[in-house]
C-alpha cells in the first residue's frame, strides 16, 4: 500500500514535545549561574518540598483541562478538605481523633465535592467556569462557617511527619507523595479507559459519544477524579502548615492553572498529560524560587515572572496543533 | 430472501419543523451489500444514526436476525453487531491508531484495572493489516495523512468483525469521498472478502460506487424509501432520475456553457515552491476560465491552492495578481487582491454555523455594507434576497441560520459570499462534497455563470470525471510538481486514462 | 414555538433579576424606595464597566484577567497626575488601560499565546507598573481637584447618580458597537467559528487586538470611576473584582465559549450580582453563610440564564 | 503540642462558641430559610450596630467582630457584621444597604477595606445620619472633628512603635548581632508600610550589628511566606540569624518553612497580630515574640463611644481631639510574658471608653 501516503512531515512537532524541558533547563541554568547556591542539594529538596503541593493541584487539574472544562473550584475544595482533616486528627478544636485515616477522609471528601462539581456543570448544562466558581465559592464559605474564624491547631505529630515533616533518603514526606500521586495520575492518563476517554472527549466530544463513550458520566467522574487530588493536596496543606483555615488554599488556583498551560497542555482540551504539568510546575517554582534567589526588586518581580511566563508560554506551548488560539 | 441479519420496519423520526424519516422499512441479507441513496436531505443519515443508535425513532422497530431489538446507544448497536463508519471523520488526532480503534470498548484489554498496552496494539495490528495499512498502531493520529486516517476509520469498523461472535452488519456512511481511486479499490476488494461473515451498508455520492460495489440499491428521498432495485439492472442514469425525481439533465457539466478564455491573465504563478508540500510551480490563469488541478491526496495541489488564497505562504516564487506582484502573508491580503477560497471543510472554514444566511453571505464583504460606521441592514438584506433568488438557495429567510440549511444550499451560501465580494479569482477546494446532485448541478450552473462573467476559478474537483467535465485547461500535479498541461475544450476533453497517467 | 421560546431566552437574564428584586424588596420594603434603587444601580456601574470590555473579549471566546489589575493602575495614575495634568490626567490615566488592553492582544495573537495566560501574565506586569506610578501607596485625590475634574462620575444630573450615566452611556456605546458595526459581528464570528472568519477574508487578529483594547479601555475607565468614588488611587483598588466581573458576565447569560451574548446581559448580569449581594445584607443572611449562598445563586442564576441555543457543546 | 483545653486564650474559648453558630449556619444552607432571620414587622425604633470587617476567615476579624458582639449584647441592641471580601465596593455597597434597611439609625464600627473607602463610608454615614468609627485605615486627611457629629472616631495602632518594639525582641534572641530577613505585607497598605518602617527604625539603631540580608513582601500570605523562606535559605543558609515578618500569619508560613529544614526554634521568628497559633509557637520556643492587638476591645469599642455619644452619655464633640483620633494599646507577648498574658487576658469594659487609649495619632509624611 505505498500508494497511501501514512505520514505527515512532523519533524517540529517531536521537537516541540521537548520544549519546555527545554525551558525548565534553561531557566536553571540563569538562575544557577547568577546563585551557584541553586545547584545545591539542599535547594533542590527545598523546591521539590515546595512543588509537593502544587504537583498534587495540578495533575487534578490537568484532567479536567484536557477535557477542555476547567476547574475554579480548587481553591475552596482544599480549604474545606484541609480544615476536615485537621479537624478529625489530634487538634485543639474538635474531640474527634481519627489519626492517619483522616487522609482518606480528605481524599473522599475532596472527591464528593469534585463529583458534585460534575453534576452541576453536566445534569444543569452549566459551563465548568461557573459550576466550578459557585462551589468554590460555596467551599470557602462552609469552610469559615464551621470554624467560625478561627484556625485549626494540628497536634498531631504522626499526621503531620507522615504527610510533611518526615523524611525518607532525606527527602521529605510530601514529596514522596506527592511522586505517588503524579504516578498514579500518570497510570490513570494512560492505562484507564477514562484516562483515554478524557482525550477523546477533550479533543472532539461529539466524536467521543459516537463511539459510545458515556461523555456525561465521564465528565462527572473525572471531575471527582481531580476532588481527590485537591482532597490530598488538602490533607498535605493542613500538614505542612500544621493548622487548618478557610483561608489556606490562597493563591493556589491561578498558579496551578498557570504550570499546567506553561507545561504545554492546552486550555482547548485534547493535547498535553500530566506529566507536562509536572515540568510546568517546576518552571512556575523555579521561577519564583530564582526571584529571590537572584535578588530581583519586590514590586517589579510580578511584572519580571509575567514576562517571563508568557516567553515560556511562546517556547514551550505546541501551538502547531492550534488552528486558531483562543 | 431468508431472514434479515438487519431489518427496520415502519420507522419514523421527526426534528423541529422536518420530518426526517417516513415510515421507512429496509432490510439486508445476510452477506448483502445494499447501497442507499438519496439527495441530502433524503434521510439517509438519519436513518443510519438510529441503526447506530445515535438517534431513537419516533416508531417503528429495529430487528436483528428477525428479533425486535432496541438499540439507545453507538455501544449497544456495537453488541447488537452494528459498526459504523461516519461522514464526518471520527478518528480523533490525539489518540494513537490502536486506542481510536477500539475507543469506547477498551474493556477486552484490561487486566488488574488498567489496559494492557500490548495486547490492545497486538489487536490493532491485526486489523490494520485487513485493510493493507502498514503502520505502528501505537502512533499518533495526528501524525497520520488524511486518507489513512479514513482508512482507520474503516478498520475500526471492520474490527467488529473479529470481536463480535455471528454475523455483524456495518455501516459505511460516504466512506469514499476522501479516498482516491486506489483507495476505495482496496476497500471494496476488502468489502468483498468480508462478505461472508459481514453485510454492509454503503452510502456515497458517487453513484457508479454504489452500483459497482453493491447487490441492492435502495433510493430515498423526503424522508420515504421510493424505490428499491438490484444493482445490476439499474444505470447511474436510472438512479440520478429516482434520486432528484425530475429528468436527468442531458449535459450534465453544462459542456455547452464552457466559454473560450480570453487571453487576459488574471493571475501568474512563476516558480512557486513551499517545502514539503510543491515545487516549481508556474502557471498563468486567464479570465472566464475554470483551470482544473488534478493529483492524488499528497500531490500537493491542496497545499497550493491554500498558498493562492494566503492561507500558507510559499517559501519562494512569485505571484502576480492583474500584472501586479503580491506576497499574500494571510487570507485577508489575498481576498483584498481579489482571491477567494471555498474550503473543503464547508462547516469549519466556509461558514459561521450560528450566523444568519444574510450575515455570511456579506461576512467577505462587510465594509461595502457599512455606512458612518454602521452596517446598512436593509441594504444587506436586501443584497441577501437578491442572491437567494439568484442562486435558487432554499431558505425560509435570508435570516435563518445558515446551519440548519442542507450542505447544497449551504455551499451555495459560500459561493454567494465571494460574489458579494466581487473576486477575480475564485479556488474551489472539493465544492460538490457532500452535497447531492441536484446541488451539484445548480453548482455547476453557478460556474458556468462566473466564468461568463470573467471570473476566474481554479477547480480542485471531486472526482476526476467532475475535474474534466468543468475544465477548459487541467494541471497534473504529482509528489508537488506539475507533471502535465492539458486543454480541455467542449467536445475535445481529455480521457481519465491520459490523466491518470500523469497522477500516479 | 421555538421563536417563542427564544424570545423567553433573551428575556430569562431581566426576568431572573426581577424575581430577585421581588424576593428582597418583599422582604425588606426599602429596597423598593427609589433612593435605594438608584443607589444600588450607581453602585453596581464601576462592575458593569469593568466587565463590559471583557464580554467582548468573552464573545470572542476569549479572556481577560487583567481588568482588574488595569483599573487598579489607572486609578493610580489619574491619582498622581490629576494635580498636574488636571482634566488631561483622565485620558492619560485611560491610555494606560488601552496600552495594557493593547499589549494583551497583541501577546495573545501574534505571540499565539492563550488569552488565559497572555492576560494574566500582563495582570503580573500591570501590577507592578501600578506600584511603580503609584511608588507603593495609595494617594489622595484632593477634594477640589475632584470636584473641578470628576464631577462628572460622581455628582447628581436630574436626581441621577452621574455613575448610571456614565453606565448607561457606555452600555448604550458597546451595544452599538456590537449590534451595528462590522467589528461587532466579526466578533460575534470569531466566537462562533473563527476559522471560517479567517476564511472569509477578514484581518481577525487586529479586530481581536481591538477587543482587547478595547476590553482594557474600559478597563482603564473604570479605575477612573472608582478613583473618583472613592477619592483616591491605589495599586489594589480593584482588588477581588476579577470573578465577579466575569461571574456578572456569565449571570447575564453570556457563554463563556464564546459566540453568543451580548452587553446589556452584562449589565444585567452585574445588577443580578449586586442585588444577590446586597439582598442577603438587606435580609440579614448571617455572614458565615453569605457566601455559600451567593455561590449557590450565581449556579442557579446561570442555570436559568444562558443561552443555549447556539452552544453546541457545553464546556 | 497536646494541650488542655482550660489553657487556651481566651480567643478559643470565644470562637468555640462561634464554630457551633457557625455550624449552624452551614447546616442552614441545606435548608436556607433558617439563614434568614424573621422580617422586622414594627418600624426599626433602636439603633442597630455593625461591625464591618474583611472576612470572618481570619481569626483577627473574627475576634473583631465577637467584641462587637458582645457589646451589642450587653445593651440588647440589633447587631449586623458585613465583610468585604476584600472588594472595596463590595463592602461600601453593603454598608449603603443597611443604611437604607435602618433608615440610617445605625452605629457602624469599620474596618475599610482601603484607606480611601473610609472617606465614602464616612461621607455616606453621615448623608444618612447614623454614626461611624473607623479603625486602622483612613486617608490623613479625613478627621473625625471635620465630619462632627456622625464621625466619632478613629482608632488605630501605631505600626512604627510596635514594629520597632517587636523588632528588638527578635534582636535580643539571637544575641543582637547578625543578619535577618523580612517579610513585608502588601506592599500598599498602611500597616505593611508603617511596620517596615518600624523595623528599618530598629535596625539602624543597632548600628550596623543587625543587617537585613532581604526584604520580601508576602501579601500576607502564609504559603507565600513559606515558599519566600525556603528560598531564602538556599540563597543566606546560617546567615539567616532571625525572621521578621509583618503578621503572625506570614511568621507561621516562615516557622513552617524553618521547621522542615530543621531550623525551628533555631532561628527565631517574631510576627504581630497576636493569634493562637503565635502565642503557642511562643511557649515551644519557636516565636520571639508577637504584639497582641486585643480586638475584642476594638470591636466592642468602636461601638461603645458612638453609642454613649448616641445615649447622651458624651458628648462627642465636645471630647478633645486625643479621643477623637487615637492609638489603642498594642501588648509585646514574649516568652517571658506569655504565660501571663494567657493566665490574664485583656478585659474590656465597655463603660471605660478611652482607658486603653495611648494618645493621638501622629501623622508622618
Amino acid at each position: 500500500m505505498a500508494a497511501i501516503a501514512v505520514e505527515r512531515g512532523q519533524m517540529l512537532g517531536h521537537w516541540r514535545r521537548w520544549a519546555p524541558v527545554a525551558v525548565l533547563l534553561g531557566l536553571c541554568l540563569v538562575v544557577g549561574l547568577i546563585n551557584p547556591s541553586f545547584f545545591s542539594f539542599g535547594n533542590a529538596v527545598r523546591m521539590l518540598n515546595t512543588a509537593a503541593i502544587p504537583l498534587v493541584v495540578c495533575m487534578g487539574a490537568t484532567f479536567v483541562i484536557l477535557m477542555g472544562s476547567i476547574d475554579l473550584s480548587v481553591e475552596g475544595t482544599i480549604a474545606l478538605c484541609a480544615v476536615a482533616a485537621s479537624m478529625l486528627v489530634t487538634n485543639d478544636l474538635t474531640g474527634v481523633t481519627i489519626g492517619l485515616w483522616s487522609v482518606p477522609a480528605a481524599i473522599l471528601l475532596g472527591g464528593a465535592l469534585g463529583l458534585l462539581n460534575g453534576l452541576v456543570h453536566v445534569k444543569l448544562r452549566i459551563p465548568s467556569f461557573m459550576a466550578t466558581l459557585g462551589i468554590g465559592f460555596a467551599g470557602i464559605g462552609i469552610a469559615t462557617a464551621i470554624l467560625g474564624g478561627v484556625m485549626v491547631r494540628i497536634a498531631d505529630t504522626d499526621f503531620r511527619n507522615w504527610l510533611s515533616l518526615g523524611r525518607l533518603f532525606g527527602i521529605p514526606a510530601a514529596v514522596w507523595i506527592a511522586g505517588i500521586a503524579v504516578l498514579a495520575a500518570w497510570v490513570i492518563q494512560e492505562r484507564t479507559r477514562i484516562g483515554r476517554w478524557i482525550y477523546a472527549i477533550g479533543t472532539d466530544e461529539q466524536t467521543a459519544r459516537n463511539s459510545g463513550i458515556p461523555v456525561e458520566r465521564t465528565r462527572i467522574l473525572i471531575f471527582g477524579v481531580a476532588g481527590l487530588f485537591y482532597g490530598l493536596a488538602g490533607a498535605l496543606s493542613a500538614a505542612q502548615i500544621g493548622r487548618g483555615h478557610a483561608l489556606i488554599a490562597q493563591d493556589r488556583l491561578f498558579t496551578a492553572i498557570t504550570a499546567v498551560v506553561v507545561g504545554g497542555t492546552a486550555l482547548s482540551g485534547g493535547v498535553g498529560s500530566v506529566l507536562n504539568s509536572v515540568i510546568g510546575v517546576f518552571i512556575v517554582i523555579v521561577l519564583a524560587n530564582g526571584m529571590v534567589l537572584m535578588g530581583i526588586e519586590p514590586y517589579v518581580q510580578k511584572g519580571v515572572q509575567g514576562i517571563l511566563i508568557i516567553a515560556a508560554v511562546a517556547l514551550a506551548l505546541d501551538r502547531s496543533r492550534l488552528d486558531v488560539v483562543k | 430472501m431468508s431472514v434479515p441479519v438487519l431489518e427496520i420496519r415502519g420507522v419514523s423520526k421527526s426534528f423541529p419543523g422536518v420530518k426526517a424519516l417516513d415510515d421507512v422499512s429496509f432490510a439486508i441479507a445476510r452477506g448483502e451489500v445494499v447501497g442507499l441513496i438519496g439527495e441530502n436531505g433524503a434521510g439517509k443519515s438519519t436513518l443510519l444514526k438510529i441503526l447506530n443508535g445515535v438517534y431513537q425513532p419516533d416508531s417503528g422497530e429495529i430487528l436483528v436476525d428477525g428479533r425486535s431489538v432496541s438499540v439507545a446507544s453507538p455501544r449497544q448497536a456495537f453488541d447488537s453487531g452494528i459498526a459504523m463508519v461516519f461522514q464526518e471523520q471520527s478518528i480523533l488526532p490525539t489518540l494513537t491508531v490502536a486506542e481510536n480503534i477500539f475507543l469506547g470498548r477498551e474493556e477486552e484489554f484490561i487486566r488488574f484495572g488498567l489496559i494492557s498496552r500490548s495486547r490492545m496494539h497486538a489487536a490493532a495490528a491485526e486489523e490494520l493489516r485487513k485493510v493493507h495499512l502498514d503502520i505502528d498502531p501505537g502512533m499518533r493520529c495526528a501524525d497520520l495523512a488524511f486518507a489513512a486516517r479514513q482508512m482507520v476509520e474503516i478498520a475500526k469498523a471492520l474490527s467488529l468483525n473479529s470481536r463480535i461472535k455471528g454475523h455483524v452488519t456495518i455501516l459505511l456512511d460516504e466512506p469514499t469521498s476522501v479516498l482516491e481511486q486506489k483507495e476505495v479499490d482496496l476497500l471494496f476488494r476488502i468489502i468483498r472478502d468480508l462478505r461472508d461473515r459481514a453485510s454492509f451498508v454503503f452510502i456515497s455520492h458517487r453513484l457508479e460506487e454504489v452500483l459497482d460495489i453493491s447487490d441492492r440499491v435502495y433510493v430515498m428521498r423526503d424522508g420515504k424509501v421510493v424505490k428499491e432495485l438490484s444493482a445490476r439492472s439499474a444505470s447511474v442514469k436510472d438512479l440520478h432520475q429516482l434520486m432528484v425525481g425530475r429528468q436527468l439533465h442531458h449535459e450534465y457539466y453544462r459542456e455547452a456553457r464552457q466559454v473560450p478564455p480570453s487571453p487576459a491573465v488574471v493571475l501568474a504563478a512563476e516558480g512557486l515552491s513551499r517545502h514539503g508540500a510543491f515545487h516549481d510551480v508556474s502557471f498563468d490563469l486567464h479570465e472566464g476560465e475554470v483551470l482544473g488541478i488534478a493529483g492524488v491526496v499528497g500531490s500537493g495541489r491542496e497545499d497550493l491552492a491554500r498558498c493562492l488564497a494566503g492561507h500558507r505562504r510559499p517559501d519562494s516564487g512569485t505571484l502576480h495578481i492583474a500584472g501586479a506582484a503580491v506576497r499574500f502573508a494571510a487570507p485577508h491580503e489575498a481576498a483584498g487582491a481579489g482571491v477567494g477560497l471555498v474550503p473543503a471543510e464547508r462547516k469549519v472554514e466556509g461558514l459561521v454555523a450560528p450566523f444568519s444566511v444574510a450575515e455570511n453571505m456579506t461576512l467577505a464583504a462587510l465594509p461595502r455594507f457599512v455606512s458612518h460606521g454602521a452596517i446598512r441592514f436593509a441594504a444587506e438584506l436586501g443584497v441577501a434576497r437578491d442572491w437567494i433568488e439568484r442562486l435558487k438557495i432554499k431558505t425560509p429567510s435570508p435570516d435563518t441560520m445558515v446551519g440548519s440549511l442542507s450542505g447544497g444550499n449551504q455551499q451555495k451560501v459560500v459561493l454567494a459570499k465571494w460574489r458579494i465580494a466581487g473576486v477575480r479569482v475564485l479556488i474551489l477546494d472539493h465544492p460538490t462534497r457532500g452535497i447531492d446532485v441536484g446541488a451539484k448541478e445548480d453548482v455547476y450552473d453557478l460556474i458556468r455563470d462566473m466564468t461568463a462573467e470573467g471570473l476566474a476559478v481554479i477547480l480542485l474537483g471531486d472526482t476526476l470525471e467532475e475535474v474534466i467535465g468543468l475544465s477548459s485547461r487541467i494541471l497534473v500535479m504529482r509528489d508537488g510538481a506539475i507533471t502535465a498541461r492539458l486543454d480541455a475544450p467542449p467536445g475535445g476533453k481529455p480521457r481519465q486514462v491520459d490523466i491518470l497517467r500523469h497522477m500516479v | 414555538m421555538r421563536a417563542m421560546r427564544q424570545r423567553l431566552d433573551t428575556w430569562l437574564p431581566l426576568i431572573v433579576l426581577g424575581v430577585l428584586v421581588l424576593a428582597v424588596g418583599l422582604y425588606d420594603r426599602t429596597f423598593f424606595s427609589l433612593g435605594n434603587v438608584l443607589e444600588v444601580t450607581a453602585d453596581t456601574m464601576t462592575l458593569f464597566l469593568m466587565a463590559s470590555g471583557v464580554t467582548l473579549v468573552i464573545m470572542m471566546g476569549g479572556i481577560d484577567l487583567s481588568v482588574q489589575a488595569v483599573a487598579s493602575m489607572t486609578s493610580c495614575i489619574l491619582a498622581v497626575y490629576l494635580p498636574e495634568l488636571g482634566f488631561f490626567a483622565i485620558p492619560f490615566a485611560v491610555l494606560g488601560g488601552i496600552v495594557a488592553g493593547f499589549v494583551g492582544g497583541y501577546v495573545s495573537t501574534r505571540l499565539r499565546i492563550p488569552s488565559f495566560i497572555a492576560t494574566l501574565a500582563v495582570s503580573g506586569a500591570v501590577l507592578s507598573a501600578g506600584y511603580w506610578f503609584s511608588e507603593t501607596r495609595s494617594i489622595n485625590i484632593p477634594g477640589e481637584l475632584s470636584q473641578k475634574y470628576l464631577s462628572w462620575a460622581v455628582g447628581n444630573f436630574l436626581g441621577v447618580p452621574n455613575e448610571i450615566w456614565v453606565g448607561a452611556f457606555f452600555l448604550v456605546l458597546l451595544s452599538l458597537v456590537l449590534g451595528l458595526t462590522p467589528f461587532g459581528r466579526v466578533v460575534r464570528g470569531i466566537g462562533a467559528q473563527e476559522r471560517a472568519v479567517i476564511a472569509s477574508g477578514i484581518d481577525v487578529d487586529r479586530v481581536k487586538i481591538a477587543a482587547y483594547t478595547l476590553s482594557g479601555t474600559m478597563a482603564g475607565i473604570a479605575g477612573v470611576v472608582m478613583a473618583a468614588r472613592l477619592g483616591s488611587g491605589s495599586p489594589t483598588l480593584a482588588n477581588e473584582f476579577l470573578l465577579p466581573a466575569i461571574a456578572s458576565i456569565v449571570v447575564g447569560g453570556t457563554a463563556i465559549t464564546g459566540g453568543v451574548g451580548s452587553v446589556w446581559r452584562t449589565f444585567v448580569g452585574a445588577l443580578i450580582v449586586q442585588v444577590v449581594r446586597i439582598g442577603m445584607t438587606f435580609m440579614g443572611v448571617s455572614v458565615f453563610a453569605q457566601q455559600i449562598v451567593f455561590g449557590v445563586i450565581l449556579v442557579a442564576a446561570v442555570a436559568v440564564t444562558m443561552d443555549r441555543n447556539k452552544v453546541l457543546v457545553i464546556k | 503540642m497536646a494541650k488542655n483545653v482550660s489553657e487556651l486564650p481566651l480567643t478559643s474559648k470565644l470562637s468555640r462558641r462561634s464554630v457551633l453558630k457557625g455550624a449552624a449556619g452551614a447546616a442552614a444552607v441545606g435548608s436556607l430559610g433558617g439563614a434568614f432571620p424573621m422580617p422586622a414587622l414594627a418600624e426599626e425604633t433602636t439603633w442597630t450596630l455593625a461591625n464591618s470587617l474583611r472576612s470572618v476567615a481570619n481569626p483577627y476579624h473574627a475576634t473583631f467582630a465577637k467584641g462587637g458582639e458582645d457589646f451589642a449584647k450587653s445593651i440588647g441592641a440589633r447587631y449586623e457584621v458585613l465583610v468585604t471580601e476584600g472588594n472595596s465596593e463590595k463592602g461600601i455597597a453593603d454598608i449603603k444597604a443597611l443604611l437604607q434597611r435602618t433608615g440610617g439609625k445605625l452605629i457602624l464600627n469599620v474596618d475599610p477595606n482601603d484607606s480611601p473607602d473610609a472617606r465614602v463610608i464616612v461621607e455616606e454615614v453621615q448623608k444618612a445620619g447614623g454614626f461611624v468609627v473607623t479603625q486602622w485605615n483612613k486617608p490623613d486627611d479625613l478627621h473625625p472633628w471635620d465630619h462632627n457629629p456622625n464621625y466619632v472616631a478613629h482608632m488605630s495602632f501605631d505600626g512604627v512603635p510596635t514594629a520597632e518594639a517587636i523588632a528588638n525582641e527578635l534582636f535580643k534572641a539571637f544575641g543582637g548581632e547578625g543578619g535577618i530577613v523580612a517579610l513585608g505585607g502588601i506592599l500598599s497598605n498602611v500597616p505593611a508600610i508603617e511596620r517596615k518602617l518600624g523595623l528599618d527604625n530598629a535596625i539602624a539603631k543597632t548600628n550596623g550589628k543587625v543587617t537585613l540580608l532581604d526584604f520580601q513582601p508576602a501579601d500576607w500570605n502564609e504559603q507565600k511566606a513559606f515558599e519566600i523562606t525556603q528560598a531564602w535559605i538556599t540563597r543566606f543558609g546560617d546567615q539567616i540569624k532571625g525572621v521578621f515578618a509583618a503578621n503572625d500569619g506570614m511568621g507561621m508560613g516562615a516557622l513552617e518553612a524553618l521547621r522542615q529544614n530543621g531550623l525551628a526554634g533555631k532561628v527565631p521568628v517574631v510576627g504581630i497580630d497576636g493569634i493562637d497559633a503565635a502565642l503557642a509557637a511562643i511557649e515551644a520556643g519557636e516565636f520571639a515574640g508577637t504584639v497582641a492587638w486585643d480586638p475584642l476591645w476594638t470591636g466592642g469599642m468602636g461601638l461603645a463611644i458612638p453609642y454613649a455619644h448616641v445615649t447622651g452619655k458624651i458628648d462627642i464633640t465636645k471630647e478633645p481631639k486625643e479621643h477623637r483620633e487615637f492609638y489603642g494599646t498594642g501588648i509585646i507577648v514574649t516568652k517571658d510574658t506569655v504565660a501571663d498574658y494567657k493566665a490574664n487576658p485583656p478585659k474590656v469594659d465597655f463603660n471605660d471608653l478611652w482607658g486603653k487609649a495611648t494618645g493621638q495619632i501622629q501623622y508622618r509624611s
